[in-house]
């Protein structure tokens, strides 16, 4: 359940907006059913007051849109931004995507997401209206007589279950209390992978990855590829495929693309929430996220503007692949 | 799709001993874009070469395979050709089927099999390859020569006399090094400070050098032609400018107890002190470690009996920038330790010394002022026990030794020993070898004289053990010839130590990024063409930095290094090399990834206007490459994301195209 | 009308096995249903609709369309054709079956794709009706029943038996086929079960949703509607929703060189791809908005002027429930199309 | 008589400044090494990106190593240390991936190592030769 309101946010956009202080809000729109929410564009008050809404399913992160956005749109754009959107928000900055000065940030809260599906798998097919009552949500359903009661924290999403931080890295104004970085488990799926063996390690992976159908949702959604081009959509590349014509493109398009927000990536979960085909792509990302934190030392991407990711940098001690290699069996 | 010429070398049997070669060129006929193909005896001699010349005329080709030896050895080679012959010089690819290929394979089928393949990707890479024009860079007309021994002397001279400025960076106080130390040089036997120090009168002389001694290069930015160097020039606390060298300073000075590293430690000099007589500069320094005024802040009689005035106690380590077109790379070397060879008993006793410590014994303004005596109690010692290769040739013993032959101590072992009887014939001498290597213009006579005119006892084996006992040096070795064990009670044993290169040859060679080998010996961009220049262009090597070498074979590297750079310094401007990096700034993201790991800075970053497809205009951050600063080493094409960057001669769709034909 | 027991129901699809491939939906871990080959074993999903449609069946993701071996510098052509299996879909949805009616007047029109008609040809498929629609379904916004799904065979299933109704010969002759396991019956249970699916039909929350302002001819009227810029704005420009979607039919063809030869395949392409029908000149599309609008415009203009107002869209909801960004058909007919859909 | 004894194909990406030279060193020296390996002559060991060795292994290669400089000796002063970094990275996901690890390599081999080129190649394609056939990141369709 979210601390925060909708009002709330409405009424501190509108402010801005009428103030002139920002020209247009990147917001949430409601949809049809209460959890179909979509990001928008909202440029006056009466769209705001109509269809802005902040709830348990206000997942996606903004902070990509301001790439495009702060390129289309004239003034200063009025995002908002939940903890995690912020680490985000800071690595584009480290990577001179957008100009700082045509955004106004404002950090707000987040008590986790919900995943819809998860709701569905409780409730089943048929969702009319969910509403909140305490740490429950209150599912109605064409075909129950009563609304049905689900537990939230059963129903978040698995990134929020594993949230790493509750804390703003970057606002310039903070609604509600600030957080703190949670000490998480979120590696611990990781280390259950890396413990099978290797074959069981290839048939999982086999399998989860065998479902892709290249709709390239995660890589669209994902805060961190923002290129121009991708490479996969360049012909001039070498490497530009549109289909996993058969098992070896799947995984190419998978490990390179981790490969490639390697250092980059903050571990916000878009990729594996936005994933018609549920493959658990975080725990591609979050794989190259830990071996960095065992081989080279603690980083979070995002955390500062500016940092050096730890692959475009290097100690003249750093490990050797298979010394990295064996070190983790040991460890395992 | 270029129209692709192949040229299938036989190396005389080199390639053609173990590559059916006219298989081969049958075979990468029928490659994509091949339109001529053929195999010749030597592709590299002249009449190769016309016919690489005639057949790009014949057949209109636009690129050129060379299968042959390493590109590593020819490839410049055939650019030439393909220049001569109207191409662009880097429509050349080499396929390396000698090193990589018959050299290394026994099989005429295999060896054929593999040499089609490694053809067949350099057609493929070629046919993507792109004339590329290099870009142009200026030269400053300067040279910086580290170290100041025989070799950095003789090259500065060398540069200076073609009218170049040079700048000598010495570390220690005076220039002159090791052939300083030394007493007489062989086989002529003249005295090294005769014909040295008028070279380093010279060089102090010389308007055209300008010398930083006691000074160290602490870094090192550019490229060739272009370097910034930033030298230290540690404070000595005497204004060298001033000081006239008179020695006032060195009879005052109440600290009179500290080892004189010119004499090895044999005997003692002052805080403030000139390493030598004839030392250039001829400057005082003082020790800071040893001298109470800069410790205690109590003396200060150095400054009062200074009528020049050129003490200076507030002194500070300056820090000088400069700019320089080429770097002489000239830091010697040193024996090495001798604590590990506790076998010769070199810590237990006195008279256990050094080659180095004889030269200085017999040397006139040595400790016993030319008189060989024993370091122990000043006697004469009657029986004198050399043994060679301590720690050279050590094969078994890495940690303690080293691998390779010292070069120079077969020689100067022999003068040692003959100069000794000659001086001293009621004195018994021994010389004990492994082998004795002689390979030098009048060296083996040298050698010959020693044992036939001298009368000096040459034994082919190694002592085993010398043991102080009394005054005497037992002394246990084996006689491989007689086959039997020797016991001999020296007066004197003299350990011929290896050499190896001086320890600030390491730091230096990564600021110069310049590479070295196992040995930390300076490697060579060529073992045999390019003997004087390092792989970096620019960077250049004079002397034992670059392996043991004796004084002629010094001087002569030294002089082939000035040439080097003079033949540097006289273009105005440099053409570089092409094969750099560039970004295809439609791609760009301006995220910054390549400039984090560009190590020579070459990337900068422009907001750029761009006309969407739908007419709107968007302004972005791109990268820009400076390709005379790029050297081409491509880790910012690994490193960007959206394929942006790539590297000219090692694009990205080449090195594909060469992984895709040996797959295929 | 036949039918045949729940519980023999594993008995029913080992014998269609037999002499034909079975496709079924199967639950997933995730709570998902995917369309598996039946094993002995396999469990048939409740699950109201697949993640994926089976117009994969007939169209895949990728297809080999032919191939080139060249050998120095001769080429050969290489025909990779693999004629398919005979094949049974078993539990296809009745707005899925009407995908199929939409893909045949695309690929079985002159010229006729035969890739594609051969694995129609060599498909049987057989219908679901819907127990328990969803609310991101509005089938019946075209003209669909899901109560009365069609196929070679249509099928009810209740809490105990699932009934089947032959469409077409080729339907016909593989219930014949099952004569042994199947027994005849009457209609009474089938019509019960269609009353109680259309009682749930009238309580959708997308059951008033229309074509109003859609169809052949309203290219000029809605072509240059502001809304498009509003409704795309935060389109992310993936693929999910062309590639749910049962009726996309966009592919691309591409050559893939294998070192030795080259394959000519076809790979599903989106509409929704900054690089989709790009050609010489560069892209026709050159913004999200346009390639956004697109999609729409051919589900809903281009496409019924050109197929006697057969609209391309089939009301099966997936793309409402895959869009990352939950933009979706519905979304664009209320703001566009000027009907709220109350 | 033999039997059709299988032979791995090895793809061997040296750094022009050391390893290629330490490759020719080896040549230099007659230092056998099995005709398996194919050298590609790259700049620098961090010119290396892996898609190519994604490539290589898409192609029908059964190992891929790649040989740089030591650290310390990088022409280009750090080239191997990124190369050293990203390598470790991609290594270990392809790991994780449960892609056999005895497949990949980083190796040192400087201008002076040719017998270290050899034995090392010659290590390699035993560990290879052990696996047998890639069949974990292969691509059919490059299949002769």
């Amino acid at each position: 359940m979210q601390k925060i309101t909708g009002d709330i946010l409405i009424e501190k956009a509108s402010a801005l907006l009428s103030s002139g202080t920002v020209s247009c809000v990147l917001g949430w729109k409601k949809g049809e059913f209460g959890y179909d929410v979509t990001p928008a564009v909202f440029s006056s008050v009466e769209e705001l007051e109509r269809d802005f809404v902040y709830n348990d399913f206000c997942g996606a992160n903004f902070s990509k849109y301001l790439v495009s956005k702060t390129r289309k749109l004239e003034g200063k754009i009025l995002v908002f931004l939940k903890p995690c959107d912020t680490y985000s928000f800071n690595q584009l900055l480290s990577e001179h995507r957008f100009d700082r000065e045509k955004v106004y940030a404002i950090g707000i809260p987040c008590e986790g997401m919900v995943d819809i599906s998860k709701v569905k798998a409780t409730v089943g097919e048929g969702i009319s209206s969910i509403d909140t009552d305490g740490d429950n949500l209150l599912v109605s359903t064409l075909y129950d007589e009563e609304p049905v009661a689900v537990d939230f924290k059963s129903v978040l999403a698995e990134r929020c279950i594993n949230c790493k931080s509750k804390k703003h890295v970057a606002y310039d104004e903070l609604l509600g209390e600030e957080g703190d970085v949670i000490e998480n488990s979120r590696f611990d799926e990781v280390a259950r992978i890396e413990a099978l063996t290797p074959d069981e390690r290839f048939a999982f992976w086999q399998n989860e990855l065998s479902r892709c159908i290249r709709c390239n949702a995660c890589r669209d959604a994902c805060p961190a590829c923002t290129c121009e081009k991708c490479v996969f959509d360049n012909p001039a590349s070498g490497v530009e495929n549109k289909s996993p014509a058969n098992s070896f493109e799947e995984k190419l398009f998978h490990i390179i693309r981790a490969y490639h927000v390697a250092g980059r990536c903050t571990d916000c979960g878009e990729c594996s929430r936005v994933c018609p085909q549920n493959i658990p792509l975080h725990l591609l990302n979050r794989k190259f996220i830990k071996d960095m934190n065992e081989f080279y030392g603690e980083y979070q991407a995002g955390e500062e503007v500016g940092m050096r990711a730890p692959l475009v940098s290097y100690t003249t001690e750093d490990l050797e692949p298979g010394e990295a290699l064996t070190r983790r069996d040991t460890d395992a | 799709m270029q129209r692709v010429g192949v040229f299938v070398c036989w190396c005389g049997s080199n390639i053609a001993g173990t590559v059916d070669v006219q298989a081969v060129a049958e075979a990468l006929k029928s490659e994509p874009g091949v339109v001529f193909s053929t195999d010749y005896q030597y592709m590299c001699s002249q009449a190769g070469q016309d016919m690489i010349k005639t057949a790009v005329k014949e057949h209109n080709l636009t690129g050129i395979v060379v299968c042959s030896c390493s590109p590593r050895m020819h490839e410049a080679t055939f650019r030439k050709t393909a220049a001569a012959a109207g191409l662009n010089p880097y429509m050349v690819e080499i396929a390396n089927i000698r090193e990589q290929c018959s050299w290394v394979h026994k099989d005429m089928a295999t060896g054929t099999e593999k040499a089609i393949i490694l053809g067949k990707a350099a057609v493929a890479k070629v046919n993507l390859n792109a004339p590329l024009t290099p870009g142009e860079s200026p030269v400053t007309k300067r040279a910086l020569v580290i170290g100041g021994g025989i070799a950095g002397i003789q090259t500065a001279l060398d540069i200076a006399d073609a009218g170049f400025e040079v700048d000598i960076v010495e570390k220690n106080p005076t220039i002159g090094g090791k052939m300083a130390q030394l007493d007489k040089t062989f086989p002529t036997l003249d005295c090294a400070a005769c014909i040295l120090t008028p070279k380093m009168v010279d060089v102090a002389q010389n308007e055209k050098i300008r010398i930083f001694s006691y000074s160290e290069v602490t870094d090192v930015k550019g490229f060739v032609g272009n370097f910034d160097v930033t030298i230290k020039k540690n404070a000595r606390y005497v204004k060298e400018e001033i000081c006239t060298g008179c020695g006032a300073c060195l009879e005052k000075c109440p600290m009179k107890k500290i080892p004189n590293e010119f004499n090895l430690g044999m005997d003692n000099r002052t805080a403030i002190y000139i390493p030598f007589a004839q030392a250039v500069p001829k400057v005082a320094t003082i020790d800071p470690t040893a001298c109470t005024m800069l410790k205690k802040g109590k003396c200060g009689i150095c400054s009062k009996v200074c009528t020049a005035g050129a003490i200076d106690y507030t002194q500070k380590d300056e820090y000088i920038e400069e700019k320089y077109g080429a770097i002489v790379v000239a830091t010697g070397f040193n024996p090495i330790s001798m604590d590990k060879f506790d076998e010769f008993a070199y810590s237990q006793s006195k008279d256990v010394i050094t080659s180095l410590e004889f030269e200085r014994l017999t040397n006139a303004a040595g400790p016993s002022a030319g008189k060989l005596l024993r370091p122990s109690d000043g006697k004469h010692p009657h029986t004198i026990v050399f043994v060679q290769c301590v720690g050279s040739r050590c094969e078994a013993c890495a940690e303690k030794g080293k691998e390779y032959c010292s070069k120079i101590c077969c020689m100067y072992t022999a003068k040692h020993a003959m100069l000794t009887r000659d001086k001293y014939p009621d004195t018994e001498v021994y010389v004990f070898y492994i082998d004795v290597r002689t390979p030098g213009k009048n060296f083996d006579e040298f050698y010959r004289r020693a044992v036939e005119e001298f009368g000096v006892k040459y034994i082919k084996g190694m002592v085993g053990k010398v043991t102080p006992e009394g005054d005497k040096l037992k002394v246990q070795a084996s006689d491989l010839i007689a086959n039997k064990q020797l016991h001999i009670d020296a007066d004197l044993v003299v350990l011929a130590a290896a050499i190896e290169p001086d320890k600030s040859a390491r730091p230096l060679a990564t600021m110069l990024t310049a590479s070295m080998d196992t040995n930390d010996f300076f490697t060579e961009a060529h073992p045999k063409l390019r003997p004087v220049e390092s792989p970096t262009a620019g960077v250049f090597l004079s002397g034992a930095c670059q392996g043991p070498k004796d004084i002629p074979e010094t001087v002569s590297q030294a002089g082939a290094a000035a040439s080097k750079v003079i033949g540097l310094l006289a273009k105005d401007k440099l053409t570089g090399n092409p094969c750099v990096a560039s970004s295809d700034e439609l791609m760009c993201n301006g995220c910054s990834s390549c400039a984090n790991v560009c190590p020579y800075g070459a990337i900068t970053y422009a907001e750029k206007e761009f006309r969407m497809p739908d007419r709107t205009t968007k302004v972005r951050r791109v990268a820009e490459v400076n390709p005379a600063v790029c050297q081409g080493c491509g880790a910012c094409t690994v490193a960007c994301p959206s394929g942006a960057m790539d590297l000219k001669g090692f694009a990205n769709l080449q090195i594909m195209a060469e992984v895709d034909a040996i797959c295929k | 009308m036949r039918k045949c027991s729940l519980d023999k129901i594993n008995l029913l699809f080992a014998e269609i096995a037999k002499n034909a491939v079975l496709y079924l939906p199967v639950d997933e871990n995730d709570g998902s249903a995917v369309y598996k080959k039946w094993e002995d074993g396999t469990a048939y999903s409740n699950a109201l609709n697949t993640v994926r449609s089976p117009k994969d069946f007939f169209f895949p993701q990728t297809e080999n369309l032919m191939g080139f071996k060249t050998l120095g510098k001769t080429i050969e052509v290489i025909d990779t054709r693999v004629e398919p299996d005979d094949f049974v879909i078993f539990g296809v949805r009745a707005c899925d079956v009407r995908s199929f009616d939409i893909l045949d007047r695309v690929f079985l029109s002159e010229p006729v794709d035969s890739f594609y008609a051969s694995r129609r040809n060599h498909g049987i498929i057989i219908s679901m009706a819907c127990t328990r629609p969803s609310e991101t379904c509005f089938c019946k916004t075209f003209g669909i029943d899901p109560a009365e799904p069609q196929g070679d065979i249509s099928a009810w299933k209740t809490e105990t038996e699932v009934f089947f109704k032959s469409n077409t010969a080729k339907g016909e002759n593989l219930l014949t086929a099952l004569d042994g396991i199947l027994e005849d019956c009457d209609n009474n249970e089938v019509d019960a079960q269609k009353a109680k699916i259309n009682a749930v039909m009238n309580r959708l929350p997308l059951k008033n949703l229309t074509t109003d302002g859609f169809g052949g001819g309203k290219t000029a009227e809605i072509f240059d509607s502001p809304k498009w810029e509003e409704l795309s704005e935060s389109c992310l420009g993936c693929g999910t929703c062309t590639f749910v979607c049962p009726t996309c039919q966009c592919y691309d063809i591409k050559d893939f060189n294998t070192g030795t030869g080259v394959i000519r395949f076809r790979c599903w392409d989106s509409c929704m791809y900054s690089d989709f029908t790009k050609m010489a000149h560069g892209n026709n599309r050159n913004t999200q908005k346009e390639r956004f609008r697109q999609r729409f415009m051919h589900k809903l203009v281009y496409y019924p002027e050109n197929n006697e107002e057969i609209f391309s869209c089939v009301g099966c909801g997936r793309c409402l429930s895959k869009c990352p960004i939950s933009m979706n058909i519905v979304k664009v007919m209320k703001e566009i199309g000027g009907n709220k859909g109350e | 008589m033999q039997v059709n004894e299988y032979k791995p194909l090895i793809v061997a990406f040296c750094c022009n400044w050391c390893s290629y030279a330490g490759a020719d060193l080896a040549g230099n020296n007659r230092l056998n090494y099995p005709a398996d390996v194919k050298i590609i002559r790259v700049p620098c060991s961090c010119r290396v990106n892996p898609m190519f060795i994604l490539r290589a292994f898409q192609r029908g290669a059964d190992g891929v190593i790649i040989c740089g400089c030591h650290p310390g000796d990088c022409h280009y002063t750090s080239g191997n240390y990124y190369a050293r970094r990203r390598m470790t990275a991609l290594f270990s996901m392809l790991d994780y991936l449960g892609i056999e690890r005895e497949r990949t390599r980083l190796e040192w081999v400087s201008a002076a190592e040719g017998a270290k080129f050899a034995a090392t190649m010659n290590d390699f394609v035993q560990q290879v030769t052990a696996l047998g056939e890639n069949k974990r990141l292969e691509d059919l369709r490059c299949k002769k």
